[in-house]
């Protein structure tokens, strides 16, 4: 499978680890990238908040770049900023002609052109749950992540607004959870999964940035997780980088992991840790990795059988959807 | 099928500012956007509060609003609006107005919005060093010693550049950018 | 609208059952279309005769819609199938004869579906407008001449035969 | 052929007038040829304006009758019978569509005037060759089916039996009482649901004149008012209903225990060999196939083992009905909102977020808790429960409409509460809907009783606290309107006000009976106002929630109004059919028989001994296929012959300029 690879400015510095691990997963599952050639900022959510017109130019520039990668209509980005302006700019400028001709002209004064819908941009997370799949993963599975307690955490940019291609639940996602199981990982079924990070709210108001950050890492320490799981390098930098900073302003102590799923993944898939860009992080997972291997103990097979003094009412059917 | 309104001109420029604006004409001020919010509780006005000014015409009041700046962009409000009302990007056009003519109060998003785009405007890509630092200092020189462990630990571990990249056609991009908003300008 | 615009003449047959009546839906809900189309109510999709058609474009019309039930759900059971074969066979004889697409169009429309219908004329309208007023003798020599036509159609009827429900 | 026309605009107040330039209209009709007199009126549906049409058909000697108003679907009756009265025969009058195909739709009003004149011009054509028709009376059978067994079916049902007339009442499920056997109470007047609903139930099981189908459903209908031939599959109920006592033993001993999806909404337990409920009707119990271990294991067999009258039969299979019905009453009910559709709420994922109808279980003394309000674990009382109004309602996302009961049944509930546990109660609710007779004093009496209102749509429901008081409590996330700010309030319970949506299978039954459904899926009445029970097909009626969200009075003024209306078809004994059918003219036809597989309804034949083709007149439809199909042009349509459409045809294009890419040249005006 071949795709062009847009990996963000953060994938360079900061997120280096995701964008390492990105690579050696995809290319361990026989996947192709072609990185988008001279590719810019997307902006994230900065320059629509200034100008509309120069944000989505700015936007249209990568996806004009993209379409040089000749053969290769679908675009993937690990970063969840990136993948949604992207996506989000191909579908605003397919809808408001106004605006598609005033980018058009833009793009034009640079000596570029990018016609709507002409590119199929996805989310990495969205890329290995569809198109390399859970058996895949599965297989690709050398060394099970048994007895590690994983929150998966979505944040808001893949399952919001719905442009989500697995047409996944805006409020409660699951694709991550399938794989952090494929990967034999004990998921937890955090109740903040596809709550916001803050984004860039530490800089703007301390009080609430890192409130928002404190609800995650404390709904990830009430269920006893050891490693939050990231699809996100702004995710990442809010709930690790800042998680100290944050337990300062509101003494607390808490010390979580936030690794990227596709760390995960490789070491999953045998790869060594510092391959994966393990240690980058801030809190460190070394002591939270120990525990890999560990076996725990198998959970009941299917719901216990009703005892004849239970009174309890049964649950309702969980329908579809929900993992 | 909608009259525009005469007396309300506010309301036509935000609904022409923000793409599928229109929808904003239906709000049923039911609160769903305030009560989803994760920074609501800070905002000084929720998000459906900010829509009966705008409905009522208090242009000054709404532009000057924290609000919009308070948005993380996580688009709760939107999908759960039952009017679908794209209000994420009804509050990036208030951000937009109020940049446009110099009418906030709170400074500090502004700024960090400006900070962030000049990196990009300079070099193509954007620049977490240059632009925290700048940011900090600016707006916050004490707040600096409560990351430091951080900015350390980033710095050590090689996640934050001392200087951007620039990407190769630069110029290109500048260019394009250059035509962007003098269009804009006139749109 | 400007009075430089050229307005086309479209002639539509509304079926009584479904079609008609999302007509009728699209007025209650004010959903507002172009004034172009000119409607005739039949009881059934299955009466439109070919040779209305022809009249109709020999008359001057600009364009033709023939609204239906949707497919298996006409209240004469199956009438519209045959409505859909005759529009297979008549479409491909015309484009035989000159006649540019568009002019000639099938719509579904159930009769909740008023929304579809009026969507269907407004973009029918602006197609036909697009391509200008009816000039079929024009077209017939511009298109290749009738001899050509002609030995088209037998291909074009073998493809309007395999009809696609 | 010179027949005298006679035109009339109506204004509809300013529903055409307002777009349409009447009075211009009025006076082209006026030189059309043929138009001898053209008149526009304010409201040519009242009295005065069909007097104004039958005193010119009079006087004047009109021979055909065009009239531009409203969708002939609305008021081509009114408008045949005027001329009727003054002597014209009805089938020599046209409508033209000027409000639901002009002036509703146009924006333009020179546009509106053009398109307008040109479908004037066009009825003035076709009028003038159309024939004088004779409608063919056909005998009503008195035979009524009654589809769904809820209150609203009940209610119709039982008016009809007791004029006297037979009914058929067809139930899905094994008994009849519908939603409202599931409520503990009903608004406002809190009398107890089934205490006013069972006596109805057994009237209907007891009723000489009523035959009840339970466990069954309608397979086909085919025929026409007065005369429909329908066709019912009686699921296979394991139980012989001659033999069976309904003492019930069979359940008693079923050793198989299932969650009972349907009447206990989820929240309870049935055997295998069951009866929704206890007052249910029929008696009979029937077996859940799906969940009896005979059936899964070829073992067991308990319930036959203890029948008194060996009833039970495992071998029974579905069994088929064909009966002769004049009208049909559809009251198929609704189906509930599926919470899990909106995850913010949690329901499916909190053990103690309910749905209205679980809670409904809850609180009914013959539901699972024995009318105890408990938690999930079902003993522990709530201290505080929350009432989430508008869910799966007023939400473009999913559904649109208010579903009209919720605000009313979200009260009740909070009295409930109230009078059964120590519970602090709290609405969140957009508004509080109470337009009926003593509703708004409901709620008054509430907010009196110490039951709590907070203005706002819920945002989520969540069990991720953030302070110490929302440990181990569901959290109601939502903005308090009035105050404008943002609240979390900690709760044991939650109950989601779920919305009233159309049946899944709306679509398909509407479709099996040939009624449509509205863009959102409920049926579609003949008028929203004047004829909210009839449907656009005759002899199909339709009563309860399947037409909209109404609550119980409203459901049973709609049966009731239903039955009435078929009382009426009854009493009068014939209906009258549209002649519109089609006729083989045998000089011209050359028995080729390409119409013969055309008719669906088998009404063509082909004469061998004539050879020539003949159709059936009471078998034809009226579709006209065959008429399109005939190459020797010997079918003619009556009401819809080529002559009349093509003149149509010509009238609509009056202005229009000939495709030739010459110069305009006027169509001839037909001598």
């Amino acid at each position: 499978m071949k795709y062009s690879y847009f990996p963000g400015c953060s994938l360079e510095k900061n997120a280096a680890s995701y964008d390492v691990s990105t690579r050696a997963v995809a290319s361990r599952l026989g996947m192709q990238f072609t990185e988008i050639e001279d590719w810019n900022c997307c902006g994230a959510t900065e320059y629509v908040s200034l100008n509309l017109t120069a944000a989505y130019s700015l936007i249209a520039r990568n996806l004009a770049q993209a379409t040089k990668n000749t053969g290769l209509d679908q675009v993937v980005a690990p970063c969840s900023a990136c993948y949604l302006n992207l996506r989000k700019a191909d579908k605003v400028l397919g809808q408001d002609a106004r605006l598609a001709d005033r980018v058009g002209k833009a793009l034009a004064a640079g000596g570029l052109s990018y016609k709507p819908g002409s590119l199929h941009v996805r989310h990495l997370l969205d890329v290995l749950y569809q198109d390399i799949g859970l058996e895949a993963l599965t297989a690709a599975v050398t060394k099970p992540l048994t007895g590690l307690r994983v929150a998966p955490y979505y944040g808001c940019m893949i399952v919001r607004p719905s442009f989500h291609n697995g047409g996944e639940d805006p409020e409660y996602p699951i694709s991550l959870d399938k794989i952090l199981k494929a990967l034999g990982a004990e998921v937890v079924d955090y109740p903040m999964k596809a709550h916001c990070c803050g984004g860039h709210m530490t800089q703007i108001s301390e009080d609430t940035g890192f409130e928002m950050i404190r609800r995650l890492i404390k709904g990830a320490d009430d269920y006893q997780t050891d490693v939050i799981a990231t699809i996100c390098p702004m995710c990442q930098l809010n709930l690790d980088g800042f998680q100290g900073a944050m337990n300062r302003h509101f003494s607390t102590n808490y010390h979580i992991p936030v690794l990227y799923f596709t760390q995960l993944i490789g070491l999953a898939m045998g790869m060594a840790p510092k391959d994966m860009g393990i240690g980058d992080e801030i809190v460190s997972a070394a002591k939270a990795l120990t525990k890999i291997g560990t076996a725990v103990e198998p959970e009941p097979a299917g719901p216990a059988r009703r005892k004849k003094d239970d009174k309890s009412l049964p649950m309702p059917s969980r329908g579809g959807g929900v993992a | 099928m909608h009259r525009k309104s005469a007396s309300n001109p506010f309301l036509e420029e935000v609904v022409a500012t923000a793409p599928g604006g229109d929808a904003l004409r239906t709000c049923l001020q039911c609160g769903t956007c305030g009560g989803s919010c994760p920074s609501g509780p800070d905002m000084d006005h929720t998000p459906r509060m900010l829509f009966a000014m705008i409905n009522g015409g208090m242009r000054e009041q709404v532009l000057r609003s924290n609000t919009p700046w308070y948005c993380v962009s996580c688009y709760y409000c939107t999908v759960r609006c039952p009017k679908e009302i794209p209000i994420t990007e009804i509050m990036y056009a208030l951000k937009r107005l109020a940049v446009r003519d110099g009418v906030y109060d709170d400074t500090t998003a502004p700024d960090f919005s400006k900070t962030f785009i000049h990196w990009v405007e300079e070099y193509g890509r954007s620049f977490e060093l240059g632009l925290m630092g700048v940011h900090m200092i600016r707006h916050n020189p004490f707040g600096a010693f409560k990351i430091m462990d951080m900015g350390v630990g980033m710095v050590t571990k090689g996640r934050m550049g001392f200087a951007p990249t620039r990407i190769k056609a630069l110029d290109g991009l500048k260019r394009i950018l250059a035509k962007a908003k003098e269009l804009e300008a006139q749109a | 609208m400007s009075d430089e615009r050229f307005e086309p003449k479209i002639i539509a047959f509304l079926c009584n059952w479904c079609s008609y009546r999302a007509a009728d839906l699209a007025g209650t809900a004010r959903m507002k279309y172009q004034p172009n189309i000119r409607s005739i109510r039949v009881m059934c999709s299955g009466r439109v005769d070919p040779s209305f058609v022809l009249k109709a474009f020999s008359l001057g019309a600009d364009g033709v819609m023939i609204a239906g039930c949707h497919p298996g759900e006409c209240h004469y059971l199956e009438q519209n199938y045959k409505a859909m074969r005759r529009y297979e066979m008549l479409r491909h004889t015309l484009l035989a004869m000159g006649m540019e697409d568009h002019r000639l169009r099938l719509q579904w429309a159930s009769a909740a579906e008023g929304n579809v219908l009026s969507a269907a004329i407004n973009e029918m309208i602006e197609q036909v407008r697009a391509l200008g007023p009816l000039n079929w003798p024009g077209l017939w020599s511009e298109n290749g001449g009738h001899q050509a036509a002609i030995e088209r159609l037998p291909h074009e009827h073998a493809e309007a035969l395999e009809v696609t429900a | 052929m010179s027949e005298k026309v006679g035109v009339y605009i109506c204004h509809c107040g300013s529903n055409i007038a307002g777009t349409v330039d009447v009075v211009e209209l009025a006076k082209f009709a006026g030189e059309l040829p043929g138009v001898t007199v053209s008149r526009e009126y304010k409201f040519m549906c009242s009295s005065l304006g069909q007097e104004l049409v039958a005193e010119d058909i009079q006087k004047q000697g009109l021979t055909r009758v065009v009239v531009g108003a409203c969708s002939p679907h609305l008021h081509e009756k009114t408008f045949r019978r005027a001329c009727a009265t003054a002597g014209l025969n009805p089938y020599l009058m046209q409508m033209a569509s000027l409000r639901e195909q002009v002036s509703w739709v146009t924006e333009d009003k020179a546009l509106a005037l053009d398109k307008a004149k040109a479908m004037i011009s066009g009825a003035v054509r076709r009028v003038q060759l159309q024939e004088e028709l004779e409608p063919t009376p056909v005998p009503v059978n008195p035979n009524t089916l009654v589809v769904g067994g809820g209150v609203a079916g009940i209610q119709a049902a039982l008016e009809l039996a007791d004029a006297g007339y037979p009914v058929f009442m067809v139930e899905r499920e094994p008994s009849i009482g519908g939603h409202m056997a599931q409520f503990d109470k009903t608004f406002p007047t809190l009398d107890c649901s089934a205490c006013i609903l069972t006596p109805k139930m057994s009237d209907v099981g007891t009723h000489d004149k009523i035959t009840l189908l339970s466990y069954a459903e309608v397979e086909e209908v085919t025929g026409f008012v007065g005369n429909f031939h329908v066709r019912i599959r009686k699921r296979a109920r394991g139980v012989d209903e001659k033999d069976c006592t309904g003492c019930g033993i069979c359940i008693e001993k079923c050793p198989r225990k299932v969650v009972d999806e349907v009447f206990e909404a989820g929240m309870g337990y049935r055997k295998a060999i069951y009866r929704p409920f206890p007052q249910a009707v029929p008696k009979f119990p029937v077996i859940d196939r799906a969940n009896c271990t005979f059936y899964e294991r070829g073992t067991c067999k308990a319930c036959e083992k203890f029948c008194p009258t060996n009833a039970i039969k495992f071998d029974q299979e579905d069994s088929f009905l064909d009966l002769d019905i004049g009208n049909i009453i559809l009251a198929t009910g609704w189906d509930l909102f599926d919470a899990r559709r909106l995850s913010q709420f949690g329901y499916g994922r909190l053990a103690n977020v309910f749905t209205n109808l679980e809670f409904e279980r809850l609180c009914n003394a013959a539901g699972p808790t024995d009318g105890k309000i408990v938690l999930r674990d079902g003993v522990t009382e709530p201290k505080s429960i929350a009432l989430v109004h508008c869910v799966g309602s007023r939400d473009k996302t999913t559904n649109p409409q208010c579903s009209a009961v919720c605000c009313m049944a979200a009260l009740k509930f909070g009295h409930l509460v109230m009078e059964k546990t120590q519970a602090e109660v709290t609405s969140f609710y957009i508004d509080i809907r109470a337009p009926h007779k003593n509703y708004e004093e409901f709620y008054d009496r509430l907010q009196d009783e110490g039951m709590h209102f907070v203005r706002g749509r819920v945002a989520e429901v969540t069990d991720a606290a953030r302070r110490p008081e929302e440990e181990g409590k569901l959290i109601v996330q939502v903005e308090d309107t009035l105050v404008g700010k943002q609240r979390r309030l900690p709760f044991d319970m939650v109950v989601l006000m779920s919305g009233l949506q159309p049946r899944a299978d709306a679509k398909e039954v509407g479709l099996r009976f040939g009624i449509s459904c509205s863009m959102d899926g409920w049926f579609t009445e003949r008028h929203p106002k004047l004829d909210p029970v009839a449907t656009m097909t005759d002899g199909i009626f339709i009563a309860g929630v399947c037409q909209g969200p109404k609550d119980i009075p409203d459901s049973v003024a709609q049966g009731a109004a239903a039955a009435s209306r078929i009382q009426g078809m009854i009493a009068r004994g014939t209906v009258m059919i549209e002649p519109v059918v089609a006729t083989i003219h045998e000089e011209h036809c050359s028995g080729c028989r390409i119409c013969n597989n055309l008719c669906p309804f088998n009404a063509i034949e082909f004469l061998a001994e004539k050879g020539v083709s003949y159709i059936n007149a009471a078998l034809c439809k009226g579709c006209g296929t065959c008429v399109a199909a005939c190459p020797a042009q010997a079918i003619s349509g009556a009401h819809f012959n080529n002559q009349q459409i093509n003149a149509e045809i010509e009238g609509l294009l009056y202005d229009a300029v000939r495709g030739n890419g010459g110069a305009p040249k006027p169509v001839a005006v037909p001598a």
